[in-house]
């Protein structure tokens, strides 16, 4: 043994070692130094600093109010129970879809119909929901149901809730799905009930996702300000609801940025702990091949039907609430003359147009951009080695952790100076929506990578690929379905996100979804109808070209496995 | 040949079939009204390829799958209907399908709980078991941070545990290496010995098969093919699937020259051998041409010395494997070539080269006469 | 591996100029005289018409936004620094006034200022008055039938339990129509006695709205009994078809002046001040009576049509848009901590 | 002078976790020839993969030299190495057909197409997926995605073959099956080949020369009846085979043999192995002392109990019949297990439980280490 090569620590510094990664960080840093840290530290600032010194002044004038108190801890009522409400129904939709022996059709009719609240605007369901449950609702004069107050509390629970539910179906569905079935098999084998198997085995294993589905939901309940605007009302606030009404009520920056700042501190705590939660290894990798079989156990009889029977008043619902709308986009004056006419769409096209070009515009652009961020971050993130990789990634997804409200004062209050002067501009909408709803891309493009073998580009480099041909003829093509995942839900969230971009809209750019709140205090019922169908309409259509996109790219290597002998046998 | 079962049969399977309805038109069969019977305190195995529904069979006594056709009865009285949690029939999976959010100890005592016995037994049954299957002091770990080996002993104790009537196995060992496997394997038919259980063991692995069962049943394409015992398989296949699977046979088309009262003289091409008529699938006549199966391990190879007798012949070393127990040798033989297995042992082998001309001895009680199929 | 990272890095800077492309590609500078960008606290379908007649008389383009005037204030304080619009059309006029002592408005005088009587007018000459609004109490017709009510003639009227959880106002937090209310009341009963007469009514209150106009679909739909609007709300409403009551109470009501002003450092100053000229002539109460656009022009002179707009038999409270922009802060902190926390 | 085909010269690779470090690889010599297949034999964690990896060039050591054919490529960044790596995993591309990944390393060369397409071709042929070309990996079973891989990487004509446990993933029968194939296969095209394997039957069969790796170290290089015949250390004894390790009390001492008895018992005599990573000086066996005796399962009798030189009674513990050969396990008198593997031939006896036998050692095939 030569000690002349014993090992020498030697940290050579990285600009030399791997210029190309260091040029990449250099970039992707600087980045967020203008997009991520500026805006929050200038909210800092606003929030911390009077008069050039630090002082807590306004903190305690915020806290001093007893309202504001009552804001927050609504704010954490509302976005407790809405995760729990929404991450239950979300389980029990899962359920229906991965667990019952409910028709195709029909699962695939939960599936689509969660689309629905996901691809359109938050507070459409709001609208639809106090016409139908407000004073005098249709479904109440229905049902006879007499004194009953949607405002407050209860309307925004359930609106939020019947919102933000699907993101929970997706979660849980997708751990549901990668469950081992032969662990139901064998809870049975040892002589365990069924209901039994589903408390002891399907409960626990699926809790990473419960977990996971409730911190999200609680995030996006969160940060939420346009529902309970609508339906909180006075006896129910909440923290973005109160900033707003701060800000654009009372004219007070300084306050509104302060009340947005009490909402980083659980929003920042939840997004942590969402961090560790998947950072921990998942109970559902399991040893070993999984055998032949795939489909699971069924579940208790009992728990089917009444699984089946949550999922069919739920739908039966949503399709009402929805309805609603329709209808309301199509008749002349809502619930008095209920004449057919088109002329809501007729104003819609000749004056909506410039917000529907606008609105398309800034989500594709947006929707480009954000993914080739995410495809660099999400590469360099699980690729490389360096240093401050975890603060690096923790940035890349702090926009997205903070509520919109508190993203978008922060934005204007650091872009409205020099140097950088973005307030007004097309760049301020579209990095406000890049580097907000990017982190979907990233996640994906990181679990995409994640799950392809390095071995992949080893093998190309060892065929004497060189490397720009191993990245352009390897990884790219095999990434390009969960980028293309990514890009559907940045697209989504910019057609329909409001909550940071209300404060960034300006005279030369305009989105529908504020078209929409605007028709909304302009009375125009059946005009933010007719609004809010055209944005579903171009969401979903936006949304199947982008699977049709992702089913082309992805046949060629996933093509189904022809069924064979060994297939169904064994 | 297959032997009959003493008594009352423990586990019973009439006619038991699994169809699969793939399209509106095409259906397969991956299990063809299968019927046998294991006897109590049995060990059988159930050996054949992958896909030839071996694993399916298994599972339908295990109750996951419903049979499309037949009936199980266990103890008498059928068990088709019922579900697998009201079968008592538990089952050792491939993957061990251990709960990967219990401990060790949770995992064995979940029959248990489910059978809402008082913690007092159950710890009481798990410690026993533990101490069987050598695991003490694993009992708070989780799955995941055990090694294959203890994986395995966990899921074998989470079953035996329940003291079963019956255990079923499905490919227990696949993921365990070479050594583990012999480990386990003798483990596993010391604890069946030891606790009189009747198992159905479920393997494509020919030594695993061999070595464990009271019992073998060899299955093919949704049928079983032959069961006996292992030596009897071993040494009287009935076809040549057999022969092949269980033995690793060379296949050879021969032509039937004569016909005596014991034995057929045939040809394979220029050399004549005799078989003895027991060694015949059936009773060959005089020019028929029929398939010879020659078991790797019969045939004996050593330097040429000039001298030719009866079933010997000079062939050429194509390939020289060296396995450490044996030299698994490829010779030219003939238009064709010949496989010969030749055990390392007393130092006395000699290594043959690639290139090197070789004597062969056969012999005659290791051949095989199958009808030609179609 | 090396040239992967000149792929990233070329990707980087592809997605990083990009963004500094549009942003330097939207920040161009619009068309000298050409162009006037401007916040519009008016509702969109009244501005767009008013618009659309400016520029056949002038030729001057506008791009407007509509928002409401609390937000539109806000976005003004915000944008000091870079002033985004030219002008700010419409609101009421305590908000200019709240403008005024954060610094967003110039002073200009119209050419026909002198025309428009003076108390619709900014003493400075930070705003003019493009038209006035008083408020009112809109009514669902059906609902009042159904309880066996007359039209709320007197602001105790409101207090009856009759209404118990179905008024629909606006919050005074957001919106001038609510500000108005408070003053109205301030006017009538008295500061002290205003804030204890707004407890009262609290209880009748089902939801404070957001906009001035939200309660009155409620109150067309009937989901909500009544509330208390602006008149141009109220009339647009009850002209769309809804079977509406509007009465006035007896005590009286203040009225708003919508204002229009000059931003401080507008970019299109020109421009903005021939909207002004504009605005302060003739030409924009024709052009209001003409669209069925309920406000009561500033320009005596103008002849207004409808019937709803005669204020011969409504008593109109004084109330100085100086008196109401330095008291609008104090009244609504005084509303937000007395009334909706109690 | 002819070069050799691979010289790895003190390669050393330190791994540091944290405060942790790990010598994976610890100054590694060997030297290749042309055309040779030498296996890296190891249990997992022994750096016998990482060893691979440092010749492929995925991996830089942290010491010492690599030379390919006589060119020092020690930190030549591997696509320029032209090397050939089979994964584990096989890696093929899933989004190409089986053309396109046998043609992709002849593309990114700069082939034209009419070239490609010949080459291609015969490489399928060669490992006996013709008129697969247009299927895409996913509707390739274990063994013909395996193959293709292999395809993949002689198409390329590479300097060096290296092979990262490329049957691991394949069942047991086709794992045999592909043993012989690839083995044809290297030495009809006369690569030289470095092949990595934890399983040691595998080596066993395949190699020219086996490299037994344990901790980072090499301990035996050698053919494979070397190194099953004359194991340098106890671990390689272990290892290859399945060894019966027997400690046994020294009763006399030559230069070449040692004699060695169960106390109370017979004696034996075989052949003293000394690992030459000792020292020549330090003295390793002395008489009085335990020494290890060496046998293998199949180099012991089992015959009917009796007595006389050399010939050790024993226990029958189970003997378990697997088709070839029956397996016993036996207990000698001083408890140590034996196990022993004799070849079955037809009408042998067949001692069951509790049976008294007697066992001789074959003196050929056994050998003392020091214990």
């Amino acid at each position: 043994m030569h000690e002349t090569n014993a090992f020498r620590p030697t940290r050579k510094s990285l600009m030399k070692t791997d210029p190309a990664l260091f040029s990449a960080l250099v970039a992707v840093w600087l980045s967020f130094a203008i997009f991520i840290f500026l805006p929050v530290i200038r909210l800092l600032i606003t929030t911390f600093y009077v008069d050039g010194t630090f002082s807590l002044a306004n903190m305690r004038k915020v806290l001093g109010t007893s309202y504001n108190i009552k804001a927050l801890y609504g704010s954490l009522i509302l976005a407790t129970s809405v995760s729990i409400a929404g991450t239950f129904l979300g389980y029990i939709f899962a359920l229906a879809v991965t667990r019952t022996a409910l028709p195709r059709p029909l699962k695939v009719l939960l599936g689509a119909v969660t689309i629905l609240p996901l691809i359109s605007p938050p507070f459409t369901s709001s609208i639809s929901l106090t016409l139908a449950l407000g004073p005098n609702g249709m479904l109440l004069k229905a049902l006879g149901i007499g004194d009953f107050s949607i405002y407050g509390f209860l309307g925004t629970w359930i609106s939020e809730t019947l919102t933000y539910f699907p993101v929970a179906f997706m979660v849980i569905s997708a751990i549901l799905n990668t469950m081992s079935a032969t662990l139901d098999d064998a809870a049975l084998s040892l002589g365990a009930s069924r209901w039994r198997m589903f408390t002891t085995i399907t409960i626990p294993l699926s809790l990473p996702g419960i977990g996971n589905s409730i911190l999200l939901l609680f995030g996006a309940s969160l940060a939420d300000f346009a529902t309970p605007l609508i339906l909180g009302g006075h006896t129910f606030p909440v923290l973005p609801t109160e900033a707003y009404l701060m800000i654009t009520g009372m004219f007070d920056l300084r306050g509104g940025a302060t009340l947005s700042f009490l909402l980083l501190v659980p929003a920042l705590l939840v997004f942590f702990l969402q961090r560790m939660l998947l950072g921990k290894k998942s109970f559902v990798s399991v040893t070993g091949k999984n055998g032949a079989r795939t489909e699971f156990a069924k579940l208790p009889t009992a728990l089917s039907v009444f699984i089946c029977a949550v999922c069919l008043f739920i739908v039966v619902f949503i399709l009402y609430l929805y309805a609603i709308i329709l209808w309301g986009s199509f008749v002349k004056v809502w619930s008095v003359n209920n004449t057919f006419t088109l002329e809501h769409y007729a104003y819609v096209f000749k004056h909506g147009q410039k917000a529907i070009s606008d609105t398309l515009l800034i989500a594709f652009l947006s929707t480009v951009i954000g993914s080739v961020l995410a495809v660099v971050i999400g590469y360099v993130a699980q690729r490389k080695q360096f240093f401050g990789k975890r603060f690096f990634e923790f940035t890349s997804m702090l926009n997205y952790a903070l509520p919109g409200t508190v993203v978008g004062i922060a934005y204007i209050i650091a872009f409205n100076q020099k140097p950088i002067l973005l307030t007004g501009t097309l760049s301020i909408l579209v990095a406000a929506y890049v580097f907000r709803y990017y982190a979907t891309g990233i996640r994906s493009v990181i679990a995409s990578l994640e799950q392809i073998d390095p071995a992949l580009e080893e093998a190309s480099m060892s065929l004497g690929a060189s490397s720009v041909r191993t990245f352009t003829h390897v990884t790219i093509p095999l990434i390009i379905p969960a980028v293309l995942a990514g890009m559907r839900y940045l697209f989504i969230h910019c057609m329909t996100a409001i909550s940071a971009t209300i404060f960034l809209v300006s005279v030369r750019w305009t989105l529908l979804t504020t078209r929409i709140l605007e028709s909304m205090t302009e009375l125009q019922f059946s005009q933010a109808s007719a609004f809010s169908m055209v944005l579903i309409v171009i969401v979903f259509l936006a949304d199947a070209l982008m699977l049709y996109l992702l089913k082309v790219t992805t046949s060629k290597f996933h093509k189904p496995q022809e069924i064979s002998y060994e297939k169904v046998g064994a | 040949m297959s032997e009959p079962a003493a008594g009352t049969p423990f586990l019973e399977l009439r006619s038991v079939s699994k169809t699969y309805q793939l399209t509106k038109t095409h259906a397969i069969k991956a299990v063809d009204s299968v019927s046998f019977s294991i006897a109590e305190g049995e060990f059988v195995t159930l050996i054949g390829p992958s896909g030839c529904g071996k694993s399916t069979t298994l599972r339908m006594i295990a109750g996951f799958l419903k049979p499309t056709g037949g009936d199980i009865l266990l103890e008498g009285k059928s068990i088709t209907a019922l579900g697998p949690e009201q079968r008592n029939i538990p089952m050792v999976f491939q993957n061990y399908a251990l709960f990967p959010h219990l401990n060790v100890f949770e995992n064995i005592a979940y029959g248990l709980r489910a059978r809402k016995l008082s913690d007092d037994i159950i710890a009481h049954d798990v410690a026993m078991i533990c101490q069987m299957l050598n695991l003490v002091g694993t009992e708070n770990r989780f799955p995941d941070a055990l090694s294959d080996g203890q994986q395995q002993r966990v899921a074998l104790a989470r079953a035996l545990v329940l003291k079963p009537k019956i255990l079923l196995f499905d490919e227990p060992l696949s993921n365990l290496d070479a050594r583990l496997r012999i480990q386990t394997r003798a483990e596993i038919k010391r604890m069946q010995t030891l606790l009189k259980i009747t198992v159905l063991y479920v393997t494509h692995d020919q030594s695993e098969a061999l070595s464990i069962p009271d019992r073998l049943l060899v299955m093919n394409k949704g049928k079983i093919v032959q069961q006996g015992k292992p030596r009897e398989i071993y040494d009287f296949p009935s076809t040549p699937f057999v022969a092949d699977f269980i033995g690793n046979a060379n296949f050879y088309d021969v032509c039937v020259i004569s016909v005596g009262s014991a034995n057929v003289q045939i040809a394979l091409q220029d050399l004549e051998f005799d078989v003895s008529l027991d060694h015949c699938d059936h009773h060959p006549t005089k020019d028929e041409m029929a398939l010879l199966s020659i078991n790797p391990i019969t045939i004996t190879i050593e330097e040429p010395d000039g001298v030719l007798g009866k079933n010997q012949c000079v062939c050429m070393v194509e390939q020289c494997l060296f396995t450490g127990h044996a030299f698994s040798y490829t010779l030219a033989f003939r238009d064709t070539s010949i496989r010969v297995l030749q055990p390392n042992i007393q130092g006395a082998v000699t290594q043959f080269v690639p290139g090197a001309e070789v004597k062969l001895t056969f012999h005659a009680q290791a051949f095989h006469l199958f009808r030609i199929q179609e | 591996m090396k040239n992967v990272q000149k792929v990233l890095v070329l990707l980087i800077l592809i997605a990083l100029c990009s963004t500094v492309l549009f942003a330097q590609g939207v920040q161009e500078k619009p068309k000298a005289g050409g162009t006037l960008n401007v916040y519009s606290i008016m509702p969109e379908k009244y501005a767009t018409k008013i618009f659309e007649e400016f520029t056949k008389d002038t030729g001057i383009k506008v791009n407007f936004v509509r928002l409401s005037s609390g937000e539109a204030l806000a976005r003004l304080i915000a944008e000091k620094a870079n002033p985004q619009v030219d002008a700010l059309w419409g609101g009421p006029a305590d908000t200019y006034e709240a403008g005024v002592l954060e610094g967003v408005f110039d002073v200009y005088s119209p050419s026909e200022a002198e025309k428009v009587p003076a108390q619709f007018r900014s003493k400075d000459g930070y705003w003019t008055g493009i038209g006035i609004i008083p408020l009112t109490f809109l009514s669902n017709a059906k609902y009042l039938k159904d309880k066996g009510l007359n039209p709320p003639a007197s602001w105790t009227d409101l207090l009856d339990p009759a209404y118990r959880n179905s008024l629909q106002m606006a919050d005074a937090r957001t919106s001038g129509t609510a500000t108005e209310r408070i003053y109205s009341l301030v006017k009538v009963y008295g500061e002290d006695e205003a804030y204890a007469y707004q407890k009262k009514l609290h209880q009748n209150v089902q939801l404070y709205t957001k906009g001035g106009a939200g309660g009155a679909m409620p109150i067309a739909t009937g989901q909500a009994a009544s509330g208390v609007f602006y008149i141009v709300d109220a009339l647009d409403i009850q002209q769309q078809g809804y079977d509406l009551v509007i009465s006035y109470p007896k005590e009286g009501v203040t009225y708003g002046v919508e204002a229009s002003g000059i931003i401080k450092g507008a970019k299109n100053k020109a421009a903005a001040q021939a909207l002004m000229d504009w605005a302060s002539s003739k030409r924009l109460g024709e052009v209001m009576v003409a669209n069925l656009i309920n406000y009561i022009p500033t320009r005596p002179d103008v002849t207004v049509t409808n019937p709803s707009l005669d204020m011969s038999q409504v008593k109109l409270l004084e109330a100085d848009s100086t008196w109401k922009g330095e008291n609008r802060t104090r009244f609504v902190e005084r509303w937000i901590a007395e009334v909706i926390q109690q | 002078m002819k070069k050799s085909a691979l010289e790895l010269r003190e390669v050393t690779k330190i791994f540091q976790k944290g405060r942790e470090v790990v010598r994976a690889v610890d100054t590694v010599n060997l030297t290749v020839e042309q055309g040779e297949l030498v296996t890296f034999l190891g249990p997992s964690g022994c750096g016998k993969t990482t060893t691979l990896r440092m010749v492929a060039g995925f991996e830089l050591p942290t010491g010492g030299s690599i030379t390919i054919q006589g060119k020092d490529m020690t930190n030549t960044p591997v696509n320029k190495r032209e090397i050939g790596f089979v994964f584990q995993n096989y890696a093929l591309f899933p989004h190409m057909s089986v053309f396109n990944n046998v043609a992709y390393g002849l593309k990114s060369r700069g082939e034209k197409d009419a070239e490609i397409r010949p080459k291609v071709i015969e490489a399928l042929k060669l490992v006996g997926l013709q008129n697969t070309e247009n299927r895409y990996p996913s509707q390739l079973s274990g063994g013909e995605q395996q193959r293709v891989a292999l395809a993949r990487v002689i198409v390329m004509e590479p300097n060096l073959l290296l092979m990262d446990e490329p049957l691991s993933n394949l069942d047991a029968k086709l794992r045999l099956h592909m043993r012989t194939e690839i083995r044809k296969i290297q030495k009809k095209l006369g690569i030289t080949c470095l092949y990595v394997t934890h399983d040691q039957s595998e080596a066993l069969t395949m190699a020219d020369r086996i490299v037994v790796m344990n901790k980072g170290k090499v301990e035996q290089i050698g053919t494979p009846f070397e190194i099953y015949s004359n194991p340098q250390s106890l671990f390689v004894a272990d290892f290859i085979g399945h060894a019966n390790i027997v400690k046994l009390e020294i009763a006399s001492l030559s230069q070449e043999s040692i004699t060695a008895k169960i106390p109370g018992g017979t004696s034996f005599t075989a052949k003293a192995l000394k690992p030459d990573v000792y020292s020549a000086t330090e003295v390793l066996y002395h008489v009085g002392k335990s020494a290890a005796l060496i046998v293998r399962p199949e180099s012991i009798q089992v015959g009917a109990a009796q007595e006389g030189e050399g010939i050790f009674p024993a226990t029958v513990v189970s003997s378990i019949f697997v088709g070839s050969h029956i397996e016993y396990e036996l207990l000698l008198k001083n408890n140590a297990t034996i196990h022993a593997s004799v070849p079955f031939s037809t009408g042998m006896e067949i001692y069951g439980e509790e049976a008294s036998v007697s066992l001789t050692f074959d003196e050929q095939n056994s050998a003392f280490l020091p214990a």
